[in-house]
């Protein structure tokens, strides 16, 4: 595999939260990831289309405002239509309304295709190392982040 | 059509009222005559503004909630909890983000899955959707005002059914419910569509309604320095009183410096009203309101009552008129009504214990309140310039140019070039100006006091610091010290 | 034997303990050498001494809850959690009831009743009846520094056990455990039974042990005006130092009005220091130890975090070296482990908030520094002269003529003259001197605050007032208004 | 029955806390009742004895501290002994260690022998009437309570 992976990263459905999208964004690209990032209101066609664009190796999406059940629902059944049905697929945020077992809400994902499922308050420090293993990829973290912010 | 600051002509605003009660089959029960009748009739203690009025005169800090979901009896259930378990002084109704950007039929599927699963499917309440009469129903079993909060750029729909609907209070603007609620919406339309809000409210007004209008002080809620939330409230204040509202509350996101927060309090209704009377407009009740911390809350409850405590103390000091009270499961989700009548409850605890504490006098209030409002000026002043004179043609331009800016916002219109970044004593400051019209000495008073920081913490201030201070908050500090 | 403020002969100090250790059989256990040995042995984190003087260097609060159950391993279990779970920073075992009035054979009943009942029978851990050997496994089982807390008129059993047990501080004093904990008891013995406690202490200094006494601020967490607390405070600092004790943490209850709690703290070593210099003692340490609201709480968790958050602002911006945490559970019975982390866990995320914020200085916190310590230097000055120079006789005199008196306290040696009232910003003042010592300076200026809240309340300060301000808190305000 | 009723009040046991006992005894005066008030570390011999010596009509004990079941274990017994054993016997305060269902805690009470077991912070104002019922005595509350402290 190629020495910096390409994921596709957003917002989904009609949720705006753009804080901690910005920061996962600024954090894996630091850590040398290439981030193709759609930001928020993206739909399962954004991510889609872009990952078959940019020929990206996983999908992380993002939800924050409690309708992820319903805006994540067919995703994995359309990457399988558009030919890329065994990219890697993450997702987390505040997946469900309201507080609810994180057990349950882990097999919900799970169940609609989500490869892996992360609770809110996930630190980017908590998903990097997991995405070197999943994509087998030398991550180039040295400490913790530095330097200025990319996107803004 | 120029987006201009000037009243609408009603032949024009009734023109496009005929196509907004379209949007949606609810918008055909919407008769305004009998709407002011309605609203005519409900008894004093329903009114918001009222009830501000009531809390200006005795000094009192109103403490209301977040609450919304799917179904009308759920709701209704759940505010009165709020109401009489947890001791709301003014309640809302939270509306769900599907609405928000006037998809109604995915508001109508989640109405539905929520029927299903037997639990709310949706982060709100889809007013539209369910229509005036259920808005009435609402309204009917509580006994204490009730304002809609949202976040929708266009809210024309939801304006009409919601006040025909006998709510008193309608929350949002032009600029604070687009910038950190979308991503596409130009500004000149979420402009235009709120001065139609405002019409609205102006003309229930020259019927004797006064509805309450509220701009949404505390924009994407993370490190929003109080000048940048202060120009963007008094400008939809100015907007909205032209368009005939009378009754405003102007509000502002806990920074969390107790200094910068209560002369962030001051500073607004100072400013605010210095720019009404400077624009000659008269009449106008301006009130406040104070945002317990918008930003990322941590996890554990216990943690968050103190998050939420400190809030409460600001406020109570700050005298604001109202805050809004966050609750033990905001890091999780949707809070319970137990978690949610919690919050109230600790809050008006810190309330009542403070309300005959004050806030001492001291140079240094004196100095953040001086800025701030030097700042603010300086904000407006340049939007005044590139508007011509016209604060809503300037306020455009003024986020095109990034004179003004909001960080972390989603929104294309937004040039998100400004970087916030708390002092040494955790009040915000910034670290890159963009292109706010700041002059030398602001500058340098930033810098001056971000410095101190950064020798404190021997390192230099860079975007890692703001990330560190982002998460401060939920990792149980105020300024993102390094780890060590 | 006439009871004077006199370091003890050594002889007469072994005759005593003889007879200490007969008192139950597991005095046999104590070896006062080897127990040297072993605290010798302790690293410095396990210190109470050393991370006092860590938090007075670094500027930090720290944070420790009230713990107490009746068996060793469910003590240890307890203990741990409030470590690792609610991060406290210096740990407490909390002694029972029995053990506090040498009832050994009643706290022996409560041990096996616990055993039988699954639950802790005992309102605190029976040290004494465990031993020596039971303390140093609680000891060695944590991390962090370990503090006897009590409220034993004679503690010289209690005090050799568990200093022979590994615990570096030990709460209480000869004014302070009696007069709240006590009915019957005499001071003069009171007083003499802690004068052996700090020669005890003294005598582990002199071997390089230093152990850290702190005499209880709250008494009994009524209104008890600083002054009163701060007099008798600064009386057993001064009893303890004269036997050999070295380190010393002086407390005072919240009050509740953040100004007079602020004044209070910054007093109370000013003065303590002021005290230790004009007695020419030196090389002593004075800390500073504020506590959480002690009176009366509310029932609902949500309101009782509202009063622990407020009362860890006060701790934050009084800088007090040690703040002491109440509960949520605080109204309704001994807390569960989950709720004793959770008051740890709210008031740290207050201290850390506002760790970097400072008390506004003002002429207000000035004039209540400056009244505080005009009415404890007044107390002071007459246990000086009623003792003739003696403080141990002036201050069993004191009590006895009623120039030193603590509010609402059950023993029969206090005078129970003097009431104590908030005023308009609920600082609490005194409605009746009974016979304190105060110039009419001072009365006036208690008087006149008195007097603006009974006009503010259109009422004759009286009983009532009191009986109102005793509910205030546990009814959600500050100020016991009258009832509507 | 003779127009005011005279109870004996104290706290039990190793127990210290003063300032509810002072309230109940100065609200239970101001409403005209006869209050033989022992104070803090009553004994159950006490309470008794003191019943006995002044012909009280009831006994209202207090325990705050949690050690109150082993405390009050006994006494109907032995207000029986002493030929007072139908005695009204009301018991108040936090009556566990810790938090404990209520339902439980007056079962416990109401075994030991007390005809009624009042909560944590119970007010003197739902005392004094519920006393009034249980003696069938006029009570003499004009308002709230009001003049000066009688015992301090
Ligand atoms: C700031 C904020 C806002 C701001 C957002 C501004 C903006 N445009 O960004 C404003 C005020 C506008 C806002 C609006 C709303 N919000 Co909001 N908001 C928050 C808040 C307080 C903080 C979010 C944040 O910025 N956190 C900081 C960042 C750094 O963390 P993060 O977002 O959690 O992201 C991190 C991790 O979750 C993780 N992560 C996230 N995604 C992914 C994906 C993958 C693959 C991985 C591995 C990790 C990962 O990594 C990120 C970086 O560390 C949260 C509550 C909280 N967390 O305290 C509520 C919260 C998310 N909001 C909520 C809601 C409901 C709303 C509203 C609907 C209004 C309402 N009803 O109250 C609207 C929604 C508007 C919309 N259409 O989306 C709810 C969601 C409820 C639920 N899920 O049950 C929350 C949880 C609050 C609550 N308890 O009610 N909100
Ligand atoms: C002040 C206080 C103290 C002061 C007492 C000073 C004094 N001498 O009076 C000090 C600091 C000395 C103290 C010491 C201790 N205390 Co303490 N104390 C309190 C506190 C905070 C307030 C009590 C109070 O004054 N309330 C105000 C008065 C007006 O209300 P009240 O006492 O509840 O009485 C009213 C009602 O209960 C009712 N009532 C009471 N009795 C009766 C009887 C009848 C018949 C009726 C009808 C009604 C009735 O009417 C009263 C008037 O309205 C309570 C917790 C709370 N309530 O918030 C803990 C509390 C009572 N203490 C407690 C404990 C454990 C102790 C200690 C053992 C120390 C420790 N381990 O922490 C020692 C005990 C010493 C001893 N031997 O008794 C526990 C008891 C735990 C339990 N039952 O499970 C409590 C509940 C705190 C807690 N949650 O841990 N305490």
């Amino acid at each position: 595999m190629e020495s910096r992976p390409t994921i596709v990263l957003g917002v989904i459905g009609a949720d705006v939260h753009a804080v901690g999208n910005r920061i996962l964004a600024y954090a894996l690209a630091e850590a040398g990831v290439k981030v193709v990032n759609l930001g928020v209101l993206a739909s399962q066609e954004e991510f889609i289309n872009s990952a078959i664009e940019t020929g990206a190796q996983a999908i992380l999406v993002s939800s924050l405002y409690g309708h992820g059940e319903m805006d994540c629902r067919g995703l994995r059944e359309k990457t399988v239509e558009a030919g890329i049905g065994s990219i890697l697929m993450y997702v987390g945020g505040n997946l469900v309304v309201g507080k609810m077992d994180w057990n349950e809400v882990e097999e919900i994902y799970k169940n609609m295709g989500f490869d892996r499922v992360f609770p809110p308050g996930t630190l980017p420090d908590e998903v990097i190392p997991q995405l070197k293993i999943d994509l087998s990829w030398d991550v180039q973290m040295e400490g913790s982040l530095s330097g200025t912010c990319p996107s803004c | 059509m120029q987006l201009t600051n000037e009243k609408w002509d009603i032949d024009e605003f009734s023109k496009i009222r005929e196509e907004v009660l379209l949007q949606w089959p609810t918008g055909a029960e919407v008769e305004i005559q009998e709407a002011i009748g309605y609203q005519k009739n409900l008894p004093s203690e329903k009114r918001f503004s009222e009830k501000l009025a009531w809390a200006e005169k005795t000094g009192t800090t109103l403490a209301q909630p977040r609450a919304g979901v799917a179904l009308i009896s759920e709701l209704i259930e759940l505010l009165k909890y709020l109401q009489d378990a947890g001791g709301a002084d003014v309640l809302p109704t939270t509306i769900d983000s599907y609405t928000r950007l006037n998809r109604y039929q995915e508001a109508q599927n989640g109405i539905e899955e929520s029927r299903a699963h037997g639990r709310s499917m949706l982060n709100g309440f889809p007013a539209v959707n369910h229509g005036v009469a259920a808005c009435r129903r609402i309204v009917e079993e509580l006994n204490v005002p009730l304002q809609v909060r949202h976040g929708t750029p266009d809210a024309r729909l939801l304006a009409e059914i919601t006040l025909a609907g006998g709510f008193t209070a309608f929350e949002g603007g032009g600029i604070s419910y687009n910038i950190p609620y979308a991503k596409d919406v130009p500004l000149s339309k979420s402009i235009r569509d709120w001065q139609y809000v405002d019409r609205l409210v102006g003309y229930y007004e020259e019927n004797g309604i006064t509805i309450n209008r509220e701009p949404f002080g505390p924009l994407t809620g993370t490190l929003v320095p109080p000048c940048i939330s202060h120009a963007i409230g008094i400008i939809e204040c100015l907007l909205a009183v032209e368009q005939g509202v009378r009754s405003i509350s102007l509000g502002y996101g806990q920074c969390g410096n107790l200094v910068q927060d209560v002369a962030a309090i001051r500073s607004l209704k100072e400013l605010a009203e210095e720019y009404l009377s400077d624009f000659e407009y008269s009449n106008v009740t301006v009130t406040t309101v104070f945002h317990q911390w918008m930003g990322g809350f941590p996890q554990e409850e216990s943690k968050a009552f103190g998050v939420i405590s400190w809030g409460a103390v600001a406020a109570a000091l700050a005298r604001a008129n109202k805050v809004i009270v966050k609750t033990p499961h905001e890091a999780l989700g949707v809070p319970s009504r137990e978690a949610n009548a919690a919050g109230i409850m600790a809050t008006k605890q810190i309330l009542n214990m403070l309300s005959d504490q004050k806030m001492p006098e001291t140079y240094e209030l004196f100095e953040e309140l001086e800025i701030i409002k030097k700042e603010t000026r300086a904000l407006i002043t340049k939007v005044r310039e590139l508007g011509e004179g016209d604060l809503a043609a300037g306020a455009e331009r003024a986020f095109q140019a990034g004179t003004l800016d909001v960080p972390f916002a989603p929104s294309r219109a937004n040039a998100g070039k400004i970087m916030p970044v708390r002092d040494n004593r955790g009040a915000v400051r910034l670290l890159d100006f963009g292109n706010l019209p700041f002059d030398d000495d602001i500058r340098d008073f930033h810098r001056e006091r971000i410095s101190q920081r950064g020798q404190h913490e021997s390192r230099d201030p860079s975007f890692q610091m703001v990330v560190d201070d982002i998460y401060a908050i939920s990792k149980g500090m105020l300024v993102g010290r390094p780890r060590r």
